[in-house]
């Protein structure tokens, strides 16, 4: 079992942080993960790809993802960018951050933006969607909610970590799923 | 690690071989006008010139003739003298 | 214990659990999380170690020569034009026979400006007297890590572990962190040639002799040689401890292969796929990782002689071919791609697509793989 | 106390210094510092020190490369007490960066630089502490550039010690090593160190030619330890009109040869500029 995805942000939102958030959520179900952040010039605001791969093997290949079985989608607007049929296999999972689905894929939603906002996770004006999009890809992956808990207690400290945890919570639990 | 040695090198008088033989100007000692300053000693580049109590020795194996010693005395006794 | 790490962070645990007492480096993307975590650790008192801040790569280098000098096990990192700067001081700590460890998160040489992988700068190490190692994940970029200390203390050459730069500088991938009593009972208190202490009048680096100072040389190739010997020993030991097993190199369903493909670094992974799926069509395909450059596995290479051997490289030497294509092509018969340089990706599909060109016999004596 | 007393001969009978050389005659003050390692990069004292097997410096001693002694001594620093770095004005240049930088860390090291104000070991090129209109083989008509101040440069780096010294005046020197040795941080001495062969006069008169750049004004004796204050013989030369005349100085080298009066005037010129910063400093620093 090989799954590959893709998480497109914007720079700032944190997509890297989610992707090591889920793989070590992998670790503690007993699995294999990978999380490769691609690096290019861009700085924050512009669109940036992560990749997470998830086995029960170990991982051998580190080369980029073309098309994810999976792809985790932090705002509407990056549609706007980005053909998602293009990195998006054809029985491939959106996992996107919306109030509603996206019409003609299989897909899982959640309100990410609104669950960060209620708490207030705000930094620079932008809600910080990041944990509560781990959340619903945790859901969504068939991860558990502890092992996602556990691990935004290990890299994040204090109120910090609480706040984070309420997220990937609400997320893990209010995550909808469309056309599956 | 048979050749490290090449690497250490340890304190030795003549590591550039009997620099006296550099000299053209020997610097001869008047005992009777030294006024045990000292001067000399400390300002020999070539340290050669050692204290015996209140007089002066030059190691003329190594002094290599510059005259600093002769130039720096006070008392005009240390006197170059052609050698070569 | 198990846990993510990426490639940078499992290097800075590797210099902890072996308790590095000096830590001197100036930061270069992609090299700079090591830094910025090994600092962090001495400011929280992880690590009993002093992290000096300099203000060059060349001077991170000298610092550590100097600790290493005094008898402290000493690490930096560098990487591309960090280690190119710092060069001068490279040859001058392996001719000085000094043992200690440097990480180089490899990366391409400007310009045009490009921060990923390309294995052109640790490469240049290669005539320096430098242990150069390559590591496949960030699990071999933490196990080298320790294992170069001891390898580089019982033969008094420093030691440079090469990660590729993102691919696993900056991926977070399951590493296995060993404990501290484990790594304590496989590596040793340090040991070297030499120390400078105040107590001993010594000089160090004096003006030598023509013939005298070669005879240094001759020790260093042959130390070098005996180098082999030592890296085979300490991995073999590292794996009856923690159950990774480490050699000059590695092989991959090489031992019935009529065609051999050699790699070095993080792409041997995706590389090792490709072969899988060669395999599963007949095709007697293998993989020979090159875990170390320097010393040049050069018997281990002779063992294949009989083979059709492709050498794909992240290098290239300007005006001949590929670095490695040179080194393995020194010993027998192969054919050389060039490719991935300046980060281009190269995935599981780029690899079979050139395997299959290669057991067809359409792969050219040196090959550009242009995307 | 006699001065002589007090220091010993660290450089060894033999050595392949050239003859009147000025750094044989500093290295004796570092015979006050107890066990230092001596960091030496590339320059006349790597020659100096000797041929292998034998060493002329009777102190553990490394050699290093040009630009890294103040860092190589950073990292000796970490494990032994008076670490000093010994090196010349193109150690200087070519470092400038790994001396500024070891400021910058107040490495607990001490740097001397033997200023002779050429690059001597390579055969006499300009440096960046050649003086105005001195020739050098990089600078055959008379250097056009400014001498850069070493010692004022790493005053302000905010360092606990920063001295200049001569080595004419050794009791001078010695005591400031002596200061250097007895305080904790980074220390720098800038050391002026006249060269025979390379400012061209007889090797003799090396201790001479130091004193008479004292006493022109041309070199100025200061220390700052917290306190900026002329020391030794520069204390009288504050006013002018007690300095020894400048071209007395200025033509006893080769190195000026030709100069016209008129450069001897701007000469002065220069000088004085300097004088006035030291007096600002000595008043406020």
């Amino acid at each position: 079992m090989l799954k590959e995805g893709i998480i497109l942000c914007f720079g700032g939102q944190g997509g890297v942080t989610a992707g090591r958030i889920l793989a070590l959520a992998c670790v503690k179900d007993g699995l294999y993960a990978q999380a490769i952040p691609h690096f290019g010039a861009e700085r924050r605001g512009a669109l940036v790809k992560n990749y997470l791969r998830i086995s029960d093997k170990p991982i051998r290949r580190h080369s980029s993802v073309k098309k994810g079985d999976f792809v985790v989608v932090f705002a509407e607007r990056i549609f706007e960018i980005v053909d998602i049929h293009e990195l998006l296999k054809d029985d491939g999972i959106l996992i996107l951050n919306s109030k509603k689905g996206f019409d003609g894929l299989r897909c899982y939603y959640v309100d990410a933006s609104e669950i960060a906002l209620s708490l207030n996770l705000v930094s620079a004006g932008w809600p910080i969607v990041n944990t509560a999009m781990a959340g619903a890809t945790a859901k969504a992956l068939g991860l558990t909610l502890d092992s996602v808990i556990e691990s935004i207690k290990e890299l994040f400290k204090g109120k910090l970590a609480e706040v984070n945890a309420k997220a990937v919570e609400i997320a893990y639990r209010e995550v909808k799923e469309w056309n599956i | 690690m048979e050749y490290i040695d090449v690497l250490i090198s340890k304190p030795s008088k003549g590591s550039s071989g009997k620099t006296g033989l550099w000299r053209t100007f020997k610097p001869v000692y008047k005992e009777d006008k030294c006024v045990s300053c000292f001067e000399c000693y400390v300002y020999c580049p070539e340290n050669c010139i050692s204290l015996k109590d209140l007089k002066i020795e030059i190691d003329y194996e190594y002094c290599k003739g510059c005259g600093v010693c002769s130039n720096v005395c006070p008392a005009e006794a240390i006197e170059m003298i052609k050698e070569v | 214990m198990r846990t993510i790490l990426t490639g940078n962070y499992a290097v800075a645990e590797a210099v902890k659990l072996s308790r590095v007492k000096v830590i001197a480096a100036y930061p270069i993307t992609p090299q700079t999380t090591i830094v910025e975590r090994l600092a962090e650790m001495v400011e929280r008192g992880e690590i009993d170690a002093e992290f000096v801040r300099v203000e060059s790569e060349h001077s991170a280098l000298a610092v550590v020569y100097g600790s290493s000098s005094a008898g402290l096990r000493s690490f930096t990192a560098t990487s591309s034009h960090g280690l190119l700067y710092m060069y001068e001081m490279c040859w001058w700590v392996s001719n000085a026979r000094i043992p200690l460890v440097m990480a180089v998160v490899t990366r391409t040489i400007g310009p045009p400006w490009n921060i990923h992988t390309e294995h052109t700068d640790i490469l240049t190490l290669r005539d320096s007297g430098w242990i150069v190692a390559m590591a496949e994940n960030a699990q071999e970029a933490l196990d080298l890590t320790i294992q170069g200390f001891k390898v580089s203390e019982s033969v008094n050459l420093p030691f440079a572990v090469g990660l590729d730069g993102f691919v696993i500088s900056h991926t977070a991938e399951v590493v296995d962190v060993p404990d501290q009593s484990s790594v304590d009972s496989f590596l040793p208190d340090r040991k070297q040639a030499y120390v400078i202490t105040p107590d001993e009048p010594i000089a160090i680096g004096n003006i030598a002799q023509d013939e005298v100072a070669m005879r240094l040389r001759y020790d260093m190739a042959r130390d070098m040689e005996r180098s082999k010997e030592v890296i085979e020993r300490v991995g073999r030991e590292f794996g009856e401890k923690f159950g990774r097993k480490y050699g000059l190199v590695e092989h991959y369903m090489t031992e019935d292969a009529d065609y051999v493909v050699i790699m070095s670094g993080a792409w041997c992974g995706d590389a090792k796929e490709a072969v899988d799926i060669l395999r599963s069509k007949g095709i007697p395909i293998g993989l020979l990782k090159l875990t170390y450059v320097r010393p040049f596995p050069i018997e281990e290479l002779q063992k294949i002689e009989d083979r059709e051997v492709l050498v794909i490289d992240r290098s290239f030497s300007m005006g001949h071919k590929g670095i490695l294509g040179l080194e393995v092509g020194n010993v027998l018969d192969c054919k050389n791609v060039i490719a991935g340089l300046c980060g281009v990706d190269m995935g599981v599909e780029d690899f079979v697509e050139i395997f299959n060109r290669f057991v067809r016999g359409e792969i050219k004596e040196v090959e550009w793989w242009l995307k | 106390m006699k001065l002589a007393d007090e220091i010993g001969c660290p450089l060894l009978p033999g050595n392949p210094s050239c003859q009147g050389c000025p750094h044989a005659i500093g290295l004796k003050a570092l015979s006050v510092l107890k066990n230092p390692i001596v960091v030496v990069p590339a320059g006349c004292t790597t020659i100096i020190a000797g041929i292998h097997p034998k060493s002329s410096i009777d102190f553990p001693l490394i050699h290093v490369p040009f630009a890294s002694a103040p860092a190589v001594a950073c990292g000796l620093s970490k494990a032994y007490d008076n670490v000093v770095v010994w090196m010349g004005d193109g150690a200087a240049d070519i470092g400038f960066a790994t001396l500024s930088g070891s400021a910058i860390r107040n490495d607990n090291i001490i740097v001397i630089v033997s200023d002779n104000e050429a690059y001597m070991n390579t055969g006499i090129q300009a440096s960046g502490t050649t003086f105005w209109k001195a020739k050098t083989t990089t600078s055959p008509t008379g250097k056009r550039e400014e001498k850069k101040d070493l010692a004022l440069i790493m005053l302000m780096h905010r360092v606990p010690y920063v001295a200049t010294a001569s080595i004419g005046y050794m009791r001078d020197f010695v005591q400031k090593v002596k200061k250097a040795g007895s305080t904790k941080g980074f220390r720098f001495i800038h050391l002026h160190s006249p060269c025979p062969p390379g400012w061209r006069f007889d090797s003799s008169k090396t201790v001479e030619i130091a004193r008479m750049a004292v006493k022109s004004g041309a070199w100025i004796l200061w220390e700052y330890d917290g306190k900026f204050r002329l020391t030794g013989a520069s204390r009288k030369y504050r006013e002018k009109d007690k300095r020894f005349p400048l071209a007395d100085y200025i033509k006893a080298q080769g190195r000026f040869r030709g100069l016209s009066d008129d450069d001897v005037r701007e000469i002065e010129i220069k000088i004085d500029n300097v004088w006035k910063v030291v007096e600002v400093l000595e008043r406020t620093f």
